[in-house]
């Protein structure tokens, strides 16, 4: 650099006018899920939820492998057996995953029952190995377990429930209905939400009136009735699961106009937007300014509300069933196993049996911050 | 016996407002043996809290409170209550006498006006009683005579005998054959003002002075603290909605040997409570007495409280026949079905079927008794071959009955298919209130798999249930078994016979009946017939050996036939009593009839120690 | 002007709907097979109670359950008479309660009082501690903050309520001897209004707004997180920043009132999600509110009783919904001015 | 005399990439103007911000310091050390910031007069009225006629220049120590622009303000600035003097910049026109009223009549470019000559898609109709960040107009955009960006870019060229000639640099509250201005020569109110004179 006498500062490295001639960046050529993909990369958390979601989901057709027992498997020996340690050192030797085998004693003072371990003796897990049939992924009949109790033990992770059904094993076939039938109702209603949320607050005008008028009509409409009069209306030798699938649709079909509601708020503000304008000169039709420029504008709140709807989805069977529509015996979801729990035995003295709430509690915060991760990724302004 | 005053009313009697406790008192007051029965002399004072869960249940203190005409004793037998005393000639004509002196809560005389004017102005006045006066106060149609001598005796008379008449009136819910005619007059159009009667019309904003004394005379519902009663504890509570408190009768008519006037208890606080949390409460200290809205899977955080709530949790048996009961619907809508449900040898496969070892276990913690419906051991009629029949757990003898019945063929899940190749699916309904029952269902379930029969529980809202069950739609329902369960011969046998729709096996059968024909099917299964004309003898028996002897017949032949299918009866329930509370018996029965929960153990002789 | 001209164009659509709904909501009710009166006579029947048979026979005239249905809609709307002159809603008669045996008017004026307290101290609660939490996880974003309150929320909102009351109602009786359900010590009931009551009230609303509120207020703080986090990077939120503006003040004035947009929208939920959405809440933790009585109302098919409360419910929505709209236009002048033709 | 602000070694950067803002170095003294200019992109704009501390999220400040000097004697205060709090005293209070985006600066959803009223709130311990009462004396002194309605307006209300000056408006109400004004005119029609130029001298001169004036006008260094720093990629090439920069820049690059300096050429040769033209666009008697709803119930309606009776037309191959005052309806007019507003009943405005083709009235078009006169007509936005969706990546946003016209694979789409891009003079490597993560200027190129990518035939450019650096705008100018000669294209030109359009247009219309005032070609036009207003114009058109300072009294004269003109011109009311034909193709809107 120089200072001239004058006092002005002139830059003194080489100048030339700019060829504009950049080498061409990787990026360039990637598509827009790649470099979503790039970005969602970097929120940790979401990251580690995603994969968690992924494993979880990908585990739900494997449930009857992976779990020692199946879902309705009472061992009539122990009821409410609390959560055994598997352990790997026995008298300060490794004996590899063992469990102690346990007898049950009635207490009469309490009126419960006590377990106690006979911790002379480890007994070794087996892995691999037979146990009751079931059917992978809901068709290939199997009977081998990745592991199950040794012979004249039982091996209860996480305790056994007032039946001597192990509430592990219960928790993962659970996740095979709780984690899917709920997610049917949440798509129903967002597509129809934001189907119908769009247009009217795009369009505006009459087909926002009538819309509004559906909304208000349907919000008005009392879902207490409705129910009860459908449990009354269910053909009875429907399953649980089939009453369930479809209570879940209903569900969903009278879930859709507050986030109707919410969409079109919304919109009939964005579309004032210069780029609405800018995009409906071009001569974009309203189906791809709806989805292209209002919705991403809008989409962290749709990830915010469908993330918080899965919880309520989960356990809306829970309501449900005091109104006699949640799901029941044989079927298992996580909502029957706390429905079961639902008293002040579960909470103070068998507390394992309240475990299924754990579950609920994870998945729920893995897709919050899966969630949050693709809000992040998405998000133009983020560092 | 010299009666004391006592101190709840004391203030009352010394300004005059009441009259003295010697005054109030029937001249020959009720006093009970207390010592002989082994109870503790208590003294007067304190206030009792106890739970239930709806509003309307404050009518439970007509039956814990339990003054009846005639009431059951400890040991189940009817004797004299209200009454100074009651001569039955032959269960023909019955002749009641009340206890001169004896008054209403208001303080006006219970004399035989009071009789006299429910039986020809109430029962028998066409507009209150289109129908007539209720069932039990007809024998094969025809009424009694009724005459009311003086102003303590009132003589009722048949032709034939009305054996029930007694036991009616002992009943958890009594029909009241006396109102407070000075305090209903004023309400009927034939002793009433017109220009009274009307203004008072406008007020309650009823079109007809009929409804509005029907609505007014209800005193099984308890929820007038105006009506006068003569009940132990009389509502001081007007309009209220979680919280009611009953104060003593001062007119109630028993005192203790040392002169104290029942009940010893003040004042009987009632708070109405959600169901899921009675529990908690209890587990909490909030109670005296506690049984309602109680369970068996509580009774283990009930123990838990114990020390820190300061009471103490007994463990009473259940007084039904049947804690969980299948019915079979002999009348369901489904021929096939109806006809395979009809073969009793299918009934009893069922019943084969169940281990109800492991359900005892799971449930009750083995306290209770495994076995068929029928009636309890304290029962006269109890046979122990009638218990165990059909109920032991045999699945090789299921499977035999099963296939003798030529339900041999299987589908590939290895569910039996019926003639017409629909597979055995039995969908059984309940009321979806009791877990106990969900999971019972859900043991049979596995236990009837053996059988090859696949059972669907399906949960459904009580009234629903009743309705499907009642138009046939219901293939089969989960209920508590009968009622009463500690029959006697004088013991209408209409529950066991099919007469009432409510014995959820043949809804239609019981409607014809009730209905005289009008709607429903006659019976027309051998045994039911047989039940029919048994029930039938028994209203023409004269003796009471013969009706003993019918009702053993009958029981019997529920035994053979397995109308029902029990599971086990003596459940055990827990009853939640403050460590200051006595007289509570430690073992007992918890049954609604006969015994009125906690009416036959004298709810008015509990009292509080220091 | 153009506002309340808008207010009343909306007044008059709302009346029109309200009619609309009536008609569902009575066939809704009338669903389920049989209905109170003929249940009621089946029982009474059984039990040999023929005084009471009477009594439910001449309801059924009363009321003019006799009728076909679409008569007995009308007659209970009040466009036809009722055998004994019943006059229905529109004279302001809300019918009979067969179940309670008292007029509707009588049984649910205390409960909807309550229902409104409970309600009340419930959405207090959400906007209580979703509008701070919600713009503190936004505007510290990934930290431990966020985290947290994500994860109680979440946790609220994953514990089934009646579970999560139940632990509250233990713990807090063992610990805090804090009162197990209700809604005032009962010895308050029918007392007038007093600082005891007032206080004992306030105890007893400590736990049910909790569990009430939390799922509320973990819904309320996601999405309002979500909301802001879009418009924290818009340049307006700069301009104020540039202005010297505190944080947390350019936070309420500015991006706020752009995120609240699809809650003011919501708004129309929040009024009769008091009443109904907290039914078996309410239920299951003893509250004295309408929804027990709506519920036991239906399950017995209490005719005009639950209609009348559904009927009120559903004014609640339309009112929510009417102000929910005027709302939106008054926070968004872009729609208060109609936006462009389309 | 110590420098205000002093800014040293200042270096910012994104990512891992390369600094964007390298070693900048600058001071300001009080009382005295410091003109920023240089490249578009060169990183302007974040140095300045980054004397607020306010960044983008993604920008990291890598070295430098900042220094404030003490009010009253204090010290100096280090402002990248300083407390979140007591930087919030600071801005607003000692530094205020006009950004470059008016639209997008200002809140949709508060009125003008709260957001603006508000800086007085936060660091005037004065009363309401009193905040008012000056934020409204503001608003005249920024050129506002109606303080009052824009007071109760919202920004979506007012035209670009007027959100402008509203921001304008918010940096100078609290008396800054230093105000920082980032292209604060790149809106401004010539006569506002010296106008507002004019207050913040007079502020400078009553309060010693100091200003720091980024500005791609060389024109408004002329007038302004004490003290230049030119800037280039992220370096200062030269800073010194105003006087010595301009008169003889020593650094190649500034060199380039003064010769690339568009100036109101003296002469321009007449040009032959036929007599029958071939018109693409026509606009007859087009007029657009906009009827405000009042504010409160009471409040009568405010009806605007933004646009009246206006009658032109585009030829062919040819530019009409449109001048006029900030406010005046130019925007209304493109915006209706594309059919993106309803003109008032009335109104034609006929498009010709080939010569002597039917023409079409786009007033009731079909459908189908519409969409392919869409294809033909684009339009480069005044606000290009605006009319950019925030969440498009640049990428989808070029290809857009392609996708919904169903031109082309998706791999030319790409092609064809990174082409425009490298047309208008940015890397090809921006494609994967959002818009947030450009400079104001490179945004308006994404936004020419865009209008091009569908070869258009007609093209109307609303300001295109308002927020580029002289060499840059050169080139895109180049670029427009170069396209409109080998294609045939027609541009509705709307400028506010009369150098512009003198080099760009056929024919140029001038506007003034929505009416035509004088209309002729440019070598009519800018040499023999009839019309008062035309003159203030020109006389308001700064030059890049420090001795030819704007002469404020004719543009006072002629930028003043209508009522004040010379008999001939004067509106009465609403009244205004007919249009008139004076010349060949001169029209002036006079009584003769
Ligand atoms: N968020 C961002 N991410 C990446 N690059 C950015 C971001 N913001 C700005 N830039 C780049 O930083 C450089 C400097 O930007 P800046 O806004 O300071 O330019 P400028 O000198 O003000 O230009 P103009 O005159 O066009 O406004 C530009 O090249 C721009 O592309
Ligand atoms: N949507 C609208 N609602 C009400 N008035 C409007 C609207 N849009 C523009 N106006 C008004 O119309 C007039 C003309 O606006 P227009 O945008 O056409 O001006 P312009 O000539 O483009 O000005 P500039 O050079 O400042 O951009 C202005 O007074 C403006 O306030
Ligand atoms: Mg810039
Ligand atoms: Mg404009
Ligand atoms: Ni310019």
């Amino acid at each position: 650099m120089t200072i001239l006498p004058d006092g002005r500062f002139v830059d003194d490295a080489p100048y030339e006018t700019d060829t504009g001639a950049e080498a061409r960046h990787a990026e360039l050529d990637m598509s827009n899920t790649r470099l979503l993909w790039l970005r969602f990369k970097q929120h940790r958390l979401g990251l580690i939820s995603a994969l968690f979601l992924l494993i979880s989901y990908l585990s739900l057709p494997f449930a009857g492998f992976i779990s020692p027992y199946t879902p309705n498997e009472r061992l009539e020996d122990y009821l409410y057996a609390p959560p055994q340690l598997v352990r790997l050192f026995h008298d300060g030797k490794l004996v590899g995953p063992y469990v102690y085998g346990t007898t049950a004693e009635m207490d009469l003072e309490t009126f419960s029952w006590k377990y106690v371990p006979d911790t002379s003796t480890p007994m070794k897990l087996k892995f691999f190995c037979e146990g009751s049939d079931y059917k992978l992924s809901g068709f290939i009949p199997s009977n081998t377990h990745l592991f199950c109790a040794p012979e004249g033990a039982t091996v209860f992770l996480l305790g056994a429930d007032r039946l001597g059904r192990d509430v592990f094993s219960r928790i993962l076939y659970g996740a095979q209905l709780s984690l899917t039938v709920g997610l049917v109702g949440i798509t129903v209603s967002f597509v129809i939400g934001i189907i119908l949320g769009s247009i009217a607050g795009y369009f505006g005008g009459f087909l926002d009136w009538i819309i509004n008028r559906v909304i208000e009509i349907l919000r008005s409409l009392p879902e207490l009735p409705l129910w009860l009069a459908l449990s009354a209306a269910v053909p009875s030798h429907w399953g649980p699961v089939a009453v369930f699938f479809i209570i879940s649709i209903i569900l969903g079909i009278l879930d859709w106009p507050g986030l109707a509601r919410a969409v079109r708020s919304k919109f009939l503000s964005l579309r004032e937007e210069e780029f609405v304008r800018a995009a409906e000169m071009m001569g974009a039709k309203p189906s791809r300014v709806i989805s292209k420029h209002l919705l991403p504008n809008f989409l962290s709140h749709l990830i915010a509300s469908a993330t918080l709807s899965i919880p309520a989805m989960i356990l809306g069977e829970t309501a449900l069933s005091f109104l006699g529509l949640g799901l029941r015996a044989p079927a298992v979801s996580w909502g029957v196993m706390l429905n079961d729990a639902q008293n002040l035995a579960s909470i103070e003295i068998y507390w394992w049996t309240a475990i299924p709430m754990l579950p609920i509690v994870i998945v729920v915060l893995a897709f919050n911050f899966f969630g949050d991760g693709l809000r992040d990724a998405l998000d133009p302004n983020r560092s | 016996v010299e009666p004391i005053e006592g101190e709840f009313w004391m203030e009352e009697v010394k300004s005059g407002n009441l009259p003295p406790v010697t005054e109030r008192l029937p001249s020959v007051p009720l006093v009970p043996d207390l010592e002989l029965r082994g109870r503790e002399l208590g003294k007067a004072g304190g206030t009792m809290r106890t739970m239930v869960t709806r509003a309307k249940d404050v009518r439970q203190m007509v039956v814990y409170g339990y003054a009846r005409l005639v009431g059951y004793n400890e040991r189940y037998e009817i004797v004299p209550d209200i009454l100074e005393s009651l001569e039955n000639e032959n269960d023909i004509k019955f002749t009641m006498r009340l206890r001169p002196g004896h008054k209403w809560s208001d303080g006006h005389p219970f004399t035989s006006e009071d009789f006299r004017y429910w039986w020809e102005d109430v029962a028998n006045n066409e507009l209150l009683s289109p129908a007539g006066p209720i069932d039990f106060m007809r024998v094969e149609g025809e009424l009694p005579t009724v005459t009311f001598p003086d102003e303590h005796t009132i003589i009722y008379e048949w032709h034939k005998p009305n054996p029930q008449f007694l036991q009616k009136l002992a009943e958890a819910r009594p029909p009241f054959i006396y109102r407070p005619a000075h305090f209903l007059k004023p309400l009927h159009a034939d002793y009433a003002n017109e220009e009274d009667l009307s203004e008072r019309l406008y007020e309650a904003r009823v079109r007809s002075w009929a409804a509005l004394h029907n609505r007014s005379d209800n005193m099984y519902k308890f929820d007038n603290p105006d009506l006068p009663t003569l009940q132990p504890w009389m509502l001081a509570t007007k309009d209220g909605k979680s919280r009611f408190l009953f104060v003593r009768n001062p007119y109630y008519h028993r005192i203790d040997p040392n002169g104290v006037q029942l009940p010893y208890i003040d004042v009987v606080e009632m708070q109405v409570v959600a169901p899921g949390l009675v529990a908690a409460k209890a587990n909490a200290g909030e109670v005296d007495l506690q049984a309602r809205g109680l369970d068996f899977k509580d009774t283990a955080i009930l123990k838990k409280g114990e020390n820190s709530g300061k009471y103490t949790t007994y463990l009473w048996g259940n007084g039904t026949a049947s804690q969980i009961a299948i019915y079979p619907n002999l009348n369901y809508n489904d021929d096939l079905w109806r006809e395979t449900m009809r073969d009793v040898r299918f009934r009893r496969a069922l019943s084969l079927g169940i281990n109800r070892k492991i359900i005892n276990k799971g449930l009750y913690f083995g306290l209770a008794k495994e076995g068929g419906m029928t009636v309890l051991s304290a029962s006269p009629f109890y046979r122990e071959e009638n218990f165990k029949a059909w109920a032991t757990y045999d699945v090789d003898q299921a499977n035999a009955l099963l296939d003798e019945m030529g339900l041999t063929e299987r589908d590939k899940e290895g569910t039996r298919l019926l003639p017409d190749g629909r597979p055995m699916w039995i969908v059984v309904e309940t009321a979806g209130e009791r877990q106990e029952v969900e999971n019972a269902l859900q043991i049979i379930t596995d236990n009837w798999k053996d059988l090859g029969i696949k059972l669907l529980m399906r949960p459904l809202e009580r009234d629903i249930l009743r309705n499907r069950v009642y138009s046939g739609e219901s293939m089969a329902a989960v209920w508590f078994g009968w009622d009463n369960g500690l029959p006697q011969s004088y013991t209408s046998p209409a529950y066991v016979a099919p007469w009432q729709q409510e014995f959820f096996a043949w809804p239609k059968w019981g409607q014809y009946h009730q209905t005289s024909g009008d709607a429903g099917e006659p019976p027309d299964m051998e045994a039911a017939v047989q039940l029919n004309d048994l029930a039938n003898e028994w209203s023409q028996a004269y003796s009471t050996i013969d009706r003993a002897v019918i009702w053993q017949q009958m029981i019997n032949i529920h035994a053979e036939n397995v109308f029902a299918i029990g599971v086990l009866n003596g459940a055990p329930q827990p009853v939640v009593v403050s460590n200051r509370l006595r007289n509570v018996p430690e073992k007992a029965i918890w049954a609604w009839s006969p015994g009125a929960h906690f009416g036959v153990y004298r709810v008015d002789e509990f009292f509080f120690a220091e | 002007m153009a506002l309340l001209r808008f207010a009343v164009y909306r007044f008059i659509t709302m009346l029109a709907t309200l009619l609309v709904v009536s008609v569902f909501v009575y066939a809704i009710i009338n669903l389920p097979p049989g209905d109170f009166l003929s249940n009621q006579i089946n029982e009474l029947r059984a039990t040999g109670q023929s005084a009471g048979i009477a009594k439910a026979e001449f309801l059924r005239k009363e009321f003019s359950m006799d009728q076909p249905i679409w008569k007995q809609y009308l007659i209970w709307l009040g466009a036809l008479p009722g055998p004994h002159g019943f006059a229905g809603l529109l004279q302001g008669e809300f019918g009979w309660s067969f179940e309670f045996d008292k007029p509707v008017s009588e049984l649910v004026g205390g409960a909807l009082w309550m229902t409104v307290l409970v309600n009340l101290a419930a959405v207090l609660f959400i906007y209580a501690v979703a509008l701070p939490l919600g713009v503190l996880a936004a505007a510290r974003s990934k930290t431990w903050i966020d985290y947290t309150s994500a994860f109680i929320g979440y946790l609220g909102l994953a514990t089934p309520n009646f579970l999560l009351a139940l632990i509250l109602f233990y713990y807090g009786n063992r610990y805090l001897n804090l009162p197990i359900g209700g809604l005032m010590d009962p010895k308050f009931e029918g007392e007038p209004m007093s600082f005891e009551k007032m206080k004992s009230v306030l105890i007893h609303l400590i736990i049910p707004t909790f569990v009430i509120g939390t799922s509320g207020a973990a819904a309320m703080m996601q999405r309002l997180r979500a909301n802001l986090l879009d418009e924290l990077g818009k340049p307006y939120v700069e301009t104020a920043r540039a202005k010297g503006m505190r944080e947390s003040a350019m936070l309420t004035k500015y991006p706020l009132r752009v995120a609240f947009n699809p809650f003011v929208a919501d708004i129309g939920t929040l009024l009769p999600s008091l009443v109904s959405g907290s039914v078996l809440v309410s239920v299951v933790l003893g509250l004295q509110t309408i929804g027990p009585v709506l519920l036991q109302a239906l399950k017995s098919q209490d005719v005009f009783l639950s209609a009348f409360v559904l009927m009120f419910v559903a004014l609640l929505t339309l009112i929510g919904t009417l102000v929910s709209d005027l709302l939106l236009a008054l926070l968004d002048p872009r729609i208060r001015f109609g936006g462009r033709e389309r | 005399m110590t420098a205000l602000l002093t800014v040293e070694n200042l270096t910012i950067g994104f990512g891992d990439a390369a600094p964007v803002v390298n070693d900048v170095s600058f001071s300001v003294n009080a009382g005295k103007t410091l003109a920023l200019v240089g490249e578009s992109g060169s990183g302007k704009t974040l140095s300045c911000r980054s004397a607020l501390r306010i960044l983008p999220a993604a920008a990291q400040m890598r070295s430098g310091k900042i220094t404030l000097a003490g009010r009253n004697g204090k010290p100096d205060v280090d402002l990248m050390s300083l407390s979140e709090r007591k930087m919030c005293g600071v801005r607003g209070e000692r530094i205020s910031m006009i950004f470059q985006e008016p639209m997008r600066s200002l809140s949709p959803l508060h009125r003008i007069g709260n957001q603006v009223s508000e800086v007085l709130r936060l660091h005037k311990n004065i009363s309401k009225a009193e905040r008012k009462s000056r934020v409204l004396a503001m608003f005249e002194r920024v050129g506002f006629k109606d303080a009052e309605r824009v007071y109760d307006s919202y920004p979506f209300e007012l035209s670009g220049g007027m959100r402008q000056r509203a921001m304008i408006a918010m940096a100078m109400v609290g008396r800054p120590d230093i105000l920082i004004a980032d292209e604060p005119t790149t809106a401004l029609d010539v006569t506002t622009q010296a106008q507002v130029l004019g207050l913040i001298k007079d502020l400078q001169a009553e309060y010693g303000m100091a200003v720091v004036l980024v500005t791609h006008d060389l024109g408004v260094v002329a007038n302004m600035a004490d003290s230049v720093v030119v800037m280039n990629r992220g370096r200062v090439m030269e800073a010194g003097p105003a006087p010595l920069i301009l008169n003889d820049p020593k650094h190649g690059y500034t060199r380039d910049l003064m010769a690339a300096a568009p100036e109101i050429p003296e002469a321009i040769p007449e040009q032959k026109r036929e007599e029958d033209r071939d018109y693409i666009l026509e606009m007859r008697e087009v007029s657009k009223t906009y009827v405000l709803k009042g504010g409160s119930a009471w409040k009568p309606k405010t009806v605007i009549p933004a646009v009246r009776g206006v009658n032109f037309g585009v030829e062919r191959g040819k530019t009409l470019a449109v001048v006029g005052e900030s406010g005046s309806g130019k925007t209304t007019t493109a915006q209706m000559a594309l059919g993106a507003e309803v003109a008032d009943t009335g109104s034609s405005i006929l498009f010709r898609a080939e010569p002597g083709a039917d023409a079409v009235n786009l007033q009731d078009l079909d459908k189908a109709g519409r969409l392919a006169f869409q294809r033909k007509a684009q339009m480069v936005f005044q606000d290009p960040y605006s009319t950019l969706n925030p969440r498009m990546r640049v990428k989808d946003a070029l290809v857009e107009p392609m996708d919904i016209h169903g031109v082309g694979s998706s791999q030319d789409r790409i092609e064809r955009a990174a082409e425009m891009l490298r047309w208008v003079g940015l890397s090809e490597n921006m494609l994967t960006r959002y818009p947030h993560a450009f400079s104001g200027g490179q945004r308006q190129r994404l936004s020419i870019a865009r209008a091009l990518m569908l070869g258009p035939t007609f093209l109307v450019c609303d300001e295109p060229t308002s927020a580029l650096d002289v060499s840059v705008q050169e080139q895109v100018l180049q670029l427009l000639e170069d396209i409109r000669d080998r294609l045939n294209l027609s541009y509705l030109f709307i400028s506010h640099d009369l150098a512009v359009v003198a080099r760009i247009a056929d024919d140029v219309a001038v506007m003034r509250s929505g009416l035509v005032v004088e209309q002729g070609p440019p070598e009519v036009l800018f040499h023999d201005p009839q019309h008062p207003y035309t003159k203030a114009l020109i006389a308001a058109q700064p030059e890049p020569d420090i001795n030819r300072p704007i002469d404020l009294n004719i543009v006072s004269q002629g930028a003043g109110e209508p009522s004040s003109w010379p008999e001939a011109f004067r509106f009465n009311g609403q009244d205004a004179p007919p249009l008139t034909q004076t010349g060949p193709n001169h029209k002036v809107r006079c009584y003769v």
